[in-house]
Formats: structure tokens, C-alpha cells, sequence
């Protein structure tokens, strides 16, 4: 590979979003790097930043993340964005948990039995998912007939509660493609938002010289400056999916 | 266990009218009518190519014929119809055998019809009537044979079915002279005592005249009810306007009046050749060929013998009696001449 | 490299504890696969009869056709099968959306070509003097169907593999007309690319590994029926 | 339903409107299932030959472990393949991770037990007499394998077109050993994927279409192979 | 363009030395030595199973015997030897078609010895050869022909070689008698003018008599080098100690000294046979069948005769001379009587 390629490992929600492809032509014109990315899950992406198959890494999980820092594999995370999370139900509600907080809508629809859709896959969606069972302090309920483990991504994940009329928690985003599929009319509505504990925060990683020689750091490092940099901020900032805003850049 | 066959000769196993086959586009078979008799041994006769297993394939309807209708016991039949499947069985030219074993494939035909009783007894005698041991073969796999043996289980897995017709293409072609004896046993045991009807196809004429009660020849797909004749293909010369010659490479010359319209084969009928020791000064329309005796062999049913006599590479048929040969001292190997006449010629 | 030493160890832990989840997957794997294979070669034999032993016009055309569907995405199938079974579907009502009858259904669509072409190929090899041998001993059209096929039954034999290994290790329409829900739909080839996206690679290695031994055991068995 | 009618419109538009993201995916499935072809056809019909021409000891155990590679998961050899070719794996240096060259080798993988095991069953079948007529003639041995494989042409054939139908619709393989990398590794098998996952289902009905008209040229050209 | 052969008994084209070959447990072939003369036809003669087809696979090096050696013109050979193949060429019992046309199958063998002169040229000699017209013939497909027509063709394809050895398993099995001819003559031409050395297997002895030096005669796998002789097999009953008897359906009886070994089968040379036409008053140890003649062959070699005698369901032969058939009036269907000793018997 050339020298100013460099290769990223990132969560399916940045690419399936568009987001990548809207902001990574203005990223190889002023840095003159070649940026190529593959999008799996987040785990799938931090185990390809261990085994050095990237150069850099750009996630959403931040315990997970800080996990791999700590083993040494990363370095310098960076926080870039945010979304946020919410959780959707059909329309007529039938657990009833329209506007209640986040712990009681979990207890109710625990109590009700109410079909509840869970991606399963340890992404980083999953991963807060799991989190606000355990702070609600329900032990994670992963035998029950009426959690529905589907181990796929959110999309399909969100038609899987649409066909079976239950609900489910996903990113902003991905809601919000979902919604324009169905033309404005979709089965499935908010029904939670805006909870604090639902900030969904992306970072950029890059990978630690001493595990990965090889790695592009300091390509690595640039794409990680220029993400956080004012120019980086201010695109991120104007990208909009279906003229709705999707990410806000929160870099320091 | 005797059974009474009766032969009307008003209602024939088999009756062919119009019969014509193609192979793309060509014709190899121009039958106008012919008849079968039930319970007759049939013979056919031809050179390669001539049509013989197309016509045995049709008569066991396993294919249709291009044009024309193949009636059997005075019914219409087609290919499938099962009023005839059980009853019409063929030996094929090259016979298949079934991956199994020779029991099996013997017990085959019978299974298909449902037959379940005496299954080892029956393949044992089955066996036997072509000269195979039972406890040796019934066992062994199809590939564990030789030629000859293969083709013998063929004929066991056809005389086990105790068929109303038996059509048996080329049955001894790679088979040993006693097994060619026990096949042409069975086969008469077949019309004896079930009253079988057969076509039989083969190049042994010797064979063929020990068993059959008539023949039927073939040739480029025209069938002609005499029997074996002398086949002189071409090509001739034009002598003049009404004459034709073939030159045989040892000098002698065949003289034969010419067809009236175009064909290429002329076939001299064995009734119009006589035989004789010496040359005879005679007029230019009577051919006069040396050659040997080759072979001679006793026709079963009429006890007349069928000489070879080798003319170069031309090999005719005359038919002798036994007064004949005492008197001119033949033999094999014996020098003679042959006579015929060039009007006593037809023309395919 | 270490992530398949570990799968293999992991295999066999998984297959030894007991564990429920891939329990469950290999139950729905097996159930799945066989249904499919039943219909797949109810279907395909005497399909890839008709197409091997007759001639007719058009034959040739619908061999293409035929070998084209060899090469039908399983996400596609599977799109195409949810489109007819998912609620909004003609075929809504079935309720067969995330069932296991449901995946056996497209994979059914997905061996049925495998099956049928290769099983016309191998009638279509048989020897001309087989037909009519049959043929001459008085086999009707049933017997001479089911002897031809025993006759090739080797070519059936490979037909059938080949089909199962499709069948068994397709993820495309387990996925999308199965869900992959836990406990109910996830097969071992859907579980598989789960726990490869979570980056458990030694989970999907052990997965995968149970996976083959699963076509070992039928494999094994079948091989009883190979010449000898 | 409605998007399977959009797929087609759309996959119309996307062939016509010349998208440069469909056209280079289109490519890389072209060259990958090429070049995968090409390696297992290479290896499988000596091996298959082999196979099913000879005898020898442990011949059907061999068998046995060929069928059951029909079943390996794609996920699984894309793993396997991953783990050798991973930078930190044995053959990193080469660089093949995340190129249509990384992915031809496992799709390689993928396709040689079929090519191979569907040539063994023909070669099997063939007539005894063929070979004794062969060496008779005053035939080699490379003059044998060569005629028994033409003999058999059909049946190779059959064993070529059904591993393209698996080379070219596995996603496991390229989605792993590639990565998905748009206008790279990108292959329409990954692009469906893609599509389907973002929810865009008539454009992943649109991209199986154009995947199925491929694998139509290619059955139609062969055809001409075919017995008229 | 004539070759001068030499036949040099020294070292001759074959020479097999303690040959067994096994399918399995059974032993079919045991051969202690036998040298087959360069230049040389060899008929070989046996009933089925014999083992005539797996002799000529062993001398084509098709199959290597499972013990003993085989030498080729003093050399010891095996399968694939790369000095052999090209010489050496067997027309097998099931000749195998390729799926090609009548062309490429005819040249095939030309194409793996890498001539690719002439080809339409000797094409169209070889198909001559075996009477097939290169125009109507040449692209044809292997499927569209009829059984003695693909026979020839297998056999042009050999012809086409000029080998060295041509060994011919059964060439005339399914041949008319105008191509037998042919095959012959071809056979014969190979001899003259390549020094082809020829084995060929057939049950037609009359065409096998036409064209061989000398005949092999084989049974049970074993080999005997006197021509076709005589075979008597069992049941046999014991009639005392030294003797076994036969009792054929029709009351006569064979009386044959009994072997010392365990043996099935009795071999009666044709040369201990004698002919006569009324019964003689004699003793017990000679046998006296009454039968009638069935054929009289010319053995073209020895110009003697050689006559099948019909002994109820035996059939037996023994040699006359012309001579003999003038004195005696024979003719085929003449009733005759066969004499032979009790001792004049051979076991195997
Ligand atoms: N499938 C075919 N396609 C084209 N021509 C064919 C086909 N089968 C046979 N023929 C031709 O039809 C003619 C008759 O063939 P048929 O097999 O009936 O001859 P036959 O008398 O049985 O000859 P043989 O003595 O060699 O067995 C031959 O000229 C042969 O070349
Ligand atoms: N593959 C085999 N496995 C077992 N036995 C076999 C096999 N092939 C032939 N035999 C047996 O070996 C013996 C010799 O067979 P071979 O083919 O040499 O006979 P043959 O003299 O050519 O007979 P035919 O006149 O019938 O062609 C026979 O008894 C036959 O049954
Ligand atoms: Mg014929
Ligand atoms: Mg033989």
C-alpha cells in the first residue's frame, strides 16, 4: 500500500449513516491522505486495531474503549461527536411507557412482559443497552421469551420489532433512515428521548506504536487532529440526514 | 405341462404396415407389410447397418416408428402401453447390466411385474439354461464378468420373464459355441413350452439356420422374405446400354443386366446359382466364376446344406443336396465353378 | 493465528458444558437443514430427471436458467422470501416471518437448483443402452425414474452433499427470514457471524468447528452408501 | 413487496446511469470470482481426477473429508484465511488483508471441494472400458486425464458452474478477508449486505439482480459447451 | 514398399514366464511359458471366461499380471513403459467410443503420438479398410452408428497406428460376414507389410482357421498350444477305480480313464479321434458315439477340414482330408461314427 494510505476500522453507524462519505473526500483533499475504511461491529473494529490490521479506529463504546487503552493496545483516544439514543414502540403504546424515565420504562415493560428488541451483538448500541438494564438494577433478562435477542444490526433489528409489534432502543440516526423508508409513516414512534444517560459519544482511536510497529501513527494522529479540528467540528456539525441533524461535535 | 399353440395365420403376432424410420434424414427402414407369425422363429439376416436392431426396437416398441403401424396380435400398440410392456421383452445388442449384482439383475424384470415367488430357484434355472452355475455367479457384481458371461446373464434376465415374444438382437455375438448351443436350446424350450415368438438377429448364419423356421433378410432397411441371397455392391462399369460389369481384381468379370432405374446393389438369389466342377463353353449372358469351397453347413429344417464358395474376395451362397456333393465330390478347399444367368438379378 | 487454537478448545468446552445458547443453535441448524434437504431433493430429483433424460425444445434454455439460479445471493432469496412472508406480504398471514419453517422455505429455493442441475447432468451421462435396456424388460415410466436414479446414485449422492453444504452453511437467508433471534431462530451460521462482528473470533471459530463436525457425523453416515 | 418491483427499476437505472460505486464492485466480483475460479479449478480437477480414477487405501475416508468441506462455513474459512494473512499472522507481510487477491484465496478454499468432489463422482462414473480403450491406444498418463476429463465434459462443467453459483454469491469470505472497502474490496455480495442492512432493501434486490445477470452472461456463453 | 521381416526364434515379440493373474481369490490365468513369435498371427481360442480377454490385457501391458514377467522382445516390460506404448495396440471386447466423431475417434491415437500429417488422407484408409465410406462415415458421432459399424470403426482407429503387435479381442463379434472379410484382409496386410505381430481372440473358428499361423487353444486359464481341441466337462460318474463315465441324454455313453489328480474337465485332442460310418464290434476302452455332421471348414493354413460333429448335445471336431470326405461320402447331416480310446484323455 502506498505510504499516505490510511486504513480505519469503524462502527456501521458512521458509514451506514453517510456521515464517512460526506466527510472524508474534504479530509484526503487537505490532508492528502487516502483514507480507506471498514465498517463492522465495534468489537469486531477494536479487535482489528489489536491485531494491527488498521491504523486507526473510530467507535462508540467508550468503556470498552478505555479497556483497550488500558491493555495498551490504543492511545489517544479522542472524543469527536455525539448522538443520542431512544427508545421506540408502536404507536398505541401498550406498555404504556410514553414519557417515563428510563429506569421505569424498563420496569414496566419488564412487568408487562412487553416484547423488547434487543440488538444483542455487543456493538456499541448494545453495549448501552445492557448498561441501562444494570442501572435500572434489572438483572439482564436474557432467557426471558419476551426480550428478543436479534444479533443483528439496528435496522434490522428495528423491522424485527416492527413485524412482532415490541419495542426497542437505537440511535437517532438510524430511526431516522427508518422513518423516511416509511415515508413519514412509521409504525414504530419515539416514545423516550433526551435522558442524559443516553448520549451515544464517538471517539477516534489510534493505535499504540509499542503493539502495532507497523500502524500509520502519526497518519493515524493526523486524521485524529483533523477530525477535532475546527474544520472537522464545523462539517460534522452541518451534516444532515433527511434535514435533520445527526451528530454533534463535541472535540476538546 | 404342455401348452397347445395355435398358429392362425389370420391374426399374426405382428403385423407392419408402412413402416418407415429416419434417423434424422435418413431412412433406414422401408417395411410395406410384414407379418409375424405367433409362435414362429424368425430370423434376421443382414450386413451391418442394415437396420436389424432398428427394427428389433420396433417391434419390442421401445421406440416409434417415423411413419406407419406396428400392430401386435391384431391391437394397434404404441411404446408404454402396457397391454404389451410384460410381454414383449428384447435382447439388446450391447446388453446393460444394472450396478448390482447378476441376481439382481435377473430378478429385475420379475420384480417390476410384481413377482416375488421362488425368486432364487427361478434365477438358478435361469442360469443354467445358458450354461451358468448358480452358487458361482448370482453373487458376483456386474464388472466381475467376462464379455461372453455378461452377455449370457442378458439372455438369463430375458428367459426368466417367460415372454410371449422374445427378441433377441445378436444374442451369441461374443458367446462360446456350447453356450450357443444352450441359448438356441432355451429358445426352442421358449416356444415349446410357452409359445414364444422370436425374432432373432445374427451374423451366424450357421447358428441362426439351426433354429429358426424361416428367415428374414435385410438390406439398407428393405426386408426380403427369402432368406439369406448374394449381395454384389458396387461399383459396376457400363458395359452398354442394358449391361453392367464388375471387375473382380483377379481378372473375372460379373455381367449383369442393368437396372431400370438407379440403384447401386445387385442381389442374385442362391436358387439361380448352380455349381459345377468344369468351365463350359456357353454365350456371354451366363456368368461362369471359379472359386473354393469355404464351408458348408447343414440347414436344420430343410436338410439342405448352404455352401460358401469364395470367388476372390466375393463370397456366394449356393444351396446343395447331399446327391450333389457325392456326385461332384465336394469339399471344403474343393475348386468349382459357378453359374448364373445376368437377367437373374434384382436391383436395389 | 491464537484464535483458532483457541476455537478449538472453546469448541469443545461449548459442545461439553452443555451451553444452552449453542444448544439450541444446533437443534435449529439440524431441524432447518434437513427440512430444507427433503423438500430440495423431493423437488430436484425428479426435476433434474425430466431435465436429463428427455429431450424437449427449449431444454437448453432452461438449463441456463437453471445454472443461473446456482448463482442466486442467499440475501437475496432471503429479501425475496420475507417480501411474500413478512406481515405486510401476500403471504402475512402464515405467520411464517422469524420461524424456522420459514428459513427452511428459502433454503429450500437455494438447494433445489444445486440439486436439480447436477442430478440432470448425471441422468443426462447415463448410458443410452441403460433406457432401453429398461425399457425392454418392461419397466414403466416409475421404474424406469427410480432405477435410473439408483443407477447414478453416486451423482445423486454428490448432488445431495453438495446441496447440504449449502444449505447447512448459508447465513443470508437464516438471517434475514430467520431473524438470528436468540434461543428461537439463530442458527450456527447465523451465531457465527454474531459473535464474528463482536470480534469474538474464537467464538465463531468454535462455532464454526461444531458446525463441521455436524456435517461430518451426516457425512460419515452417508458414506455407507459409497461404493465400496 | 413494492421494493422487489423497485429493485428492478432500480437495478436497470444503476447499470445505465453507469454508478460508479455499483461498477466497481461489479469489477472486483468479476476479477475475484475469476481469479478464485481459475486457482480451483487448477487444483480441483487433478485432485478430483485423482479421486475418482484410482484406487487406493483410505480413498473413502478421504471422500468423507472432502464432503465434509462442502460444509464449511465461509465465515469460518474467511476466519481462518484472516488469521494467516492478518498483519501480526504468519504470512502478514504479504499485505493481502483487505485485497480482492486475499479474497480469491479464500473464495479458492471455498470452491475446491466442489470442483473437486462433483469432478471425483464423474470421473467415477466413467465407463472401465474408457480407460482400458485409452491406455490401449497407447495413451499417457497426462493424454488419460486429459480425455477422461473432456469424456466427462459435461459433468465438469456441472462441477465448475455450481462452485462460480457459490464463489460468486458468498458474502462471509469477502465481507471478512476484504473488509468491505468501497471502490476497493467491495463486492457486490458485500454491497448487498450493506444495502440490506442500512435498510435499503430495493437496493439490495437491485445489486442481487445485476449479481444474477453476471452469473446469466457467463451460464449463457457456456452453454454454447453444452450437448446441443 | 515391402519389409523385410525376420522371424528369429531366438528372440521372439513375447515371452511370458510364470504367469498368474488373480481378480480377487480366483485364479484365471496360469501360464508356465509362452513365447509368441515376432511377425507371427496367434488365434486364441476358449470358451467363456476362459481368460483369453485377460491374457491379451496382460500383452497389451494394459494390466500387469499379479505374478510373473513379461517379456517384450526380450526386454521386461510394464504398464506405461514409455517404449512399449506406442507399439503395442488392443482392440478391446466393449470397444469404448469417445464422445466425438468417427474422425477424431480414428485419429486419436494418431494425435497422441503427435503425427499430424495426412490425416483426412488415412482416415479415409483405415475406414476403407474395414469397408466404411469416409464421406458417409467420417463425421458421424460416436452415438450414430450401428453395432458392427462402431466395431469397425474401433478397429480402423487401430489400424490407423501400424503397431507393431495388434492384439484383437473378439474383432469380428458383431461384424457381417463381407467386413469380416475385410478385417481379415487387413489383419493379414498388417502382417506383409509392417511385420505386425497378431493375437486375436474369437469364437468363430472358421474366420479364425482363415488368417492364423497356429492357434492357442485356452481353458480355465490355462494355455494349450495345439489349436482348439476337444472338451468334455463334467458330471462324470464313477465307474470303477480307474475309470469315469458320461452318460450323455440319448443312452450313449463316454468311458474315460480316470484322472489321478482331482480334475473336472476332459480334454480329447482332435488328432486321437477317428471317423467311420457303421459301428464296430470292439472293445471296451474304445469309445463309439454315433452323431451326423453339422459343418465342414476349410483351415485355410494346413488346407485341411475341419469337422463339427454333432454328438447329441456335444459337439466335437476332428480333422479330415479331402481324401477322407471323397472315400467316406460325407457331407454336412451325414450320419457318422466317432471313435476314440478311453486313455486318449487329458485332465485339467
Ligand atoms: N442414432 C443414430 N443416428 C443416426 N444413424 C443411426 C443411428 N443409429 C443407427 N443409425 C444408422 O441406422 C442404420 C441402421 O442401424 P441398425 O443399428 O439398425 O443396424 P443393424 O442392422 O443392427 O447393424 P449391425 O449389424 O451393425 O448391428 C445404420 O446405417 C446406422 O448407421
Ligand atoms: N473384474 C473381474 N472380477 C472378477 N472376476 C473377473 C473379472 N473380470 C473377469 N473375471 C473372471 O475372469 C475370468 C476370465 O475372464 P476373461 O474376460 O478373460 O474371459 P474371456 O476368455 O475373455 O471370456 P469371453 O469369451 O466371455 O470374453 C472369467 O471367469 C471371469 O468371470
Ligand atoms: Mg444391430
Ligand atoms: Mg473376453
Amino acid at each position: 500500500a502506498q505510504d499516505n494510505s490510511l486504513m480505519m476500522a469503524t462502527t456501521t453507524s458512521t458509514d451506514n449513516t453517510g456521515l464517512l462519505d460526506y466527510l472524508i473526500p474534504h479530509f484526503e483533499k487537505q490532508t492528502d491522505i487516502v483514507l480507506k475504511w471498514t465498517s463492522t461491529g465495534t468489537g469486531k473494529a477494536l479487535k482489528l486495531g489489536q491485531n494491527c490490521d488498521v491504523d486507526v479506529l473510530l467507535v462508540h463504546a467508550p468503556s470498552a474503549e478505555k479497556k483497550f487503552i488500558e491493555k495498551g493496545y490504543g492511545k489517544d483516544r479522542r472524543q469527536i461527536m455525539y448522538n443520542d439514543f431512544i427508545i421506540i414502540g408502536p404507536a398505541n403504546d401498550p406498555a404504556g411507557v410514553k414519557g417515563k424515565s428510563i429506569s421505569d420504562v424498563l420496569i414496566t415493560i419488564k412487568s408487562r412482559q412487553a416484547l423488547f428488541m434487543s440488538r444483542g451483538d455487543d456493538s456499541g448500541t448494545h453495549k448501552k443497552e445492557k448498561q441501562l438494564w444494570q442501572e435500572s438494577n434489572i438483572p439482564l433478562p436474557d432467557k426471558e421469551n419476551w426480550y428478543v435477542q436479534t444479533g443483528q444490526g439496528m435496522l434490522a433489528t428495528i423491522n424485527v420489532a416492527q413485524e412482532k409489534e415490541g419495542y426497542t432502543m437505537t440511535d437517532r440516526g438510524t430511526y431516522i433512515k427508518y422513518q423516511s423508508y416509511k415515508g413519514g409513516n412509521a409504525p414504530l414512534k419515539i416514545l423516550v428521548e433526551g435522558d442524559s444517560i443516553l448520549l451515544n459519544q464517538y471517539s477516534v482511536l489510534t493505535l499504540d506504536p509499542r503493539n502495532c510497529a507497523n500502524a500509520k501513527y502519526d497518519l493515524a494522529l493526523q486524521f485524529s487532529d483533523w477530525m477535532a479540528s475546527q474544520n472537522g467540528q464545523d462539517l460534522i456539525r452541518d451534516f444532515k440526514l433527511l434535514g435533520q441533524k445527526l451528530f454533534i461535535p463535541n472535540a476538546k | 405341462m404342455t401348452n397347445n399353440i395355435q398358429v392362425t395365420r389370420k391374426n399374426p403376432a405382428y403385423h407392419l404396415k408402412d413402416i418407415q424410420h429416419y434417423y434424422g434424414n435418413t431412412k433406414v427402414l422401408d417395411i410395406d407389410d410384414l407379418k409375424i407369425e405367433k409362435g414362429s422363429i424368425t430370423g434376421l439376416i443382414g450386413p451391418n447397418g442394415s437396420g436389424k436392431s432398428t427394427l428389433l426396437k420396433l417391434l419390442a416398441f421401445a421406440q416409434k416408428p417415423t411413419l406407419g403401424q406396428i400392430f401386435y396380435k391384431g391391437r394397434l400398440e404404441l411404446p408404454f402401453s402396457s397391454s404389451i410392456r410384460s410381454k414383449i421383452t428384447l435382447l439388446t445388442q450391447k446388453p446393460y447390466l444394472l450396478k448390482r449384482t447378476v441376481f439382481e439383475n435377473i430378478v429385475y424384470g420379475l420384480k417390476i411385474r410384481k413377482e416375488k415367488n421362488n425368486l432364487e430357484k427361478r434365477v438358478a434355472e435361469a442360469l443354467l439354461n445358458v450354461g451358468l452355475d448358480y452358487q458361482d455367479f448370482a453373487t458376483r457384481f456386474w464388472h466381475e464378468l467376462s464379455g461372453g458371461e455378461a452377455q449370457r446373464v442378458a439372455m438369463a434376465a430375458r428367459l426368466i420373464l417367460k415372454p410371449e415374444v422374445l427378441l433377441l438382437d445378436e444374442p451369441i455375438a461374443s458367446v462360446d459355441i456350447e453356450s450357443a448351443g444352450l441359448i438356441r436350446q432355451a429358445s426352442l424350450n421358449a416356444r415349446k413350452n410357452w409359445g414364444t415368438t422370436l425374432v432373432i438377429a445374427s451374423h451366424d448364419l450357421q447358428w441362426l439356420y439351426s433354429i429358426c423356421d424361416h428367415q428374414l433378410s435385410i438390406f439398407k432397411g428393405n426386408i426380403f422374405s427369402t432368406g439369406v441371397e448374394n449381395i454384389i455392391t458396387g461399383p459396376f462399369e457400363k458395359s452398354d446400354q442394358k449391361t453392367l460389369i464388375k471387375k473382380l481384381e483377379d481378372g473375372q468379370i460379373i455381367t449383369l443386366n442393368a437396372p431400370s432405374q438407379t440403384a447401386s446393389t445387385a442381389i442374385i438369389r442362391k436358387k439361380n446359382i448352380c455349381l459345377a466342377l468344369e468351365k463350359q463353353s456357353g454365350n456371354g449372358h451366363i456368368n461362369q466364376l471359379s472359386g473354393h469351397i469355404t464351408s458348408m453347413l447343414l440347414e436344420k429344417k430343410s436338410e439342405t446344406i448352404v455352401a460358401a464358395i469364395s470367388v476372390h474376395d466375393l463370397s456366394l451362397i449356393v444351396l446343395l443336396s447331399p446327391d450333389q456333393i457325392n456326385r461332384l465330390d465336394l469339399y471344403p478347399g474343393k475348386k468349382v465353378i459357378l453359374y448364373f444367368h445376368s437377367h437373374d438379378v434384382e436391383w436395389i | 493465528m491464537d484464535f483458532i487454537v483457541a476455537g478449538f478448545i472453546k469448541a469443545i468446552e461449548l459442545l461439553i458444558s452443555g451451553d444452552r445458547a449453542t444448544w439450541t443453535a444446533v437443534w435449529a441448524t439440524i431441524k432447518v437443514s434437513t427440512g430444507s434437504m427433503l423438500l430440495s431433493l423431493g423437488a430436484g430429483l425428479p426435476c433434474g430427471f425430466v431435465l436429463g433424460y428427455f429431450d424437449f425444445k427449449g431444454k437448453k434454455h432452461l438449463r441456463t436458467i437453471l445454472d443461473t439460479m446456482l448463482a442466486l445471493p442467499t440475501v437475496f432469496i432471503g429479501l425475496a422470501v420475507y417480501a411474500f412472508i413478512s406481515r405486510q406480504g401476500p403471504l402475512g398471514e402464515l405467520g411464517l416471518l422469524f420461524t424456522l419453517t420459514g428459513i427452511a422455505i428459502g433454503q429450500t429455493i437455494l438447494a433445489f437448483p444445486i440439486v436439480t442441475a447436477i442430478t440432470a447432468t448425471t441422468i443426462e451421462n447415463i448410458d443410452h443402452d441403460l433406457k432401453l435396456t429398461l425399457v425392454s424388460l418392461g419397466a414403466g415410466r416409475r421404474n424406469i425414474i427410480a432405477t435410473c436414479l439408483w443407477e447414478v446414485r453416486y451423482g445423486i449422492l454428490a448432488a445431495a452433499v453438495t446441496a447440504y453444504g449449502r444449505v447447512l452453511t448459508e447465513v443470508g437467508i437464516s438471517m434475514m427470514v430467520g431473524g438470528n433471534i436468540k434461543y428461537h431462530t439463530r442458527t450456527i451460521t447465523t451465531a457465527i457471524a454474531l459473535e464474528t462482528n463482536k470480534g469474538l473470533f474464537a467464538d465463531g471459530i468454535a462455532l464454526g468447528l461444531v458446525l463441521i463436525m455436524i456435517a461430518f457425523i451426516v457425512n460419515l453416515s452417508l458414506s455407507f452408501l459409497r461404493k465400496q
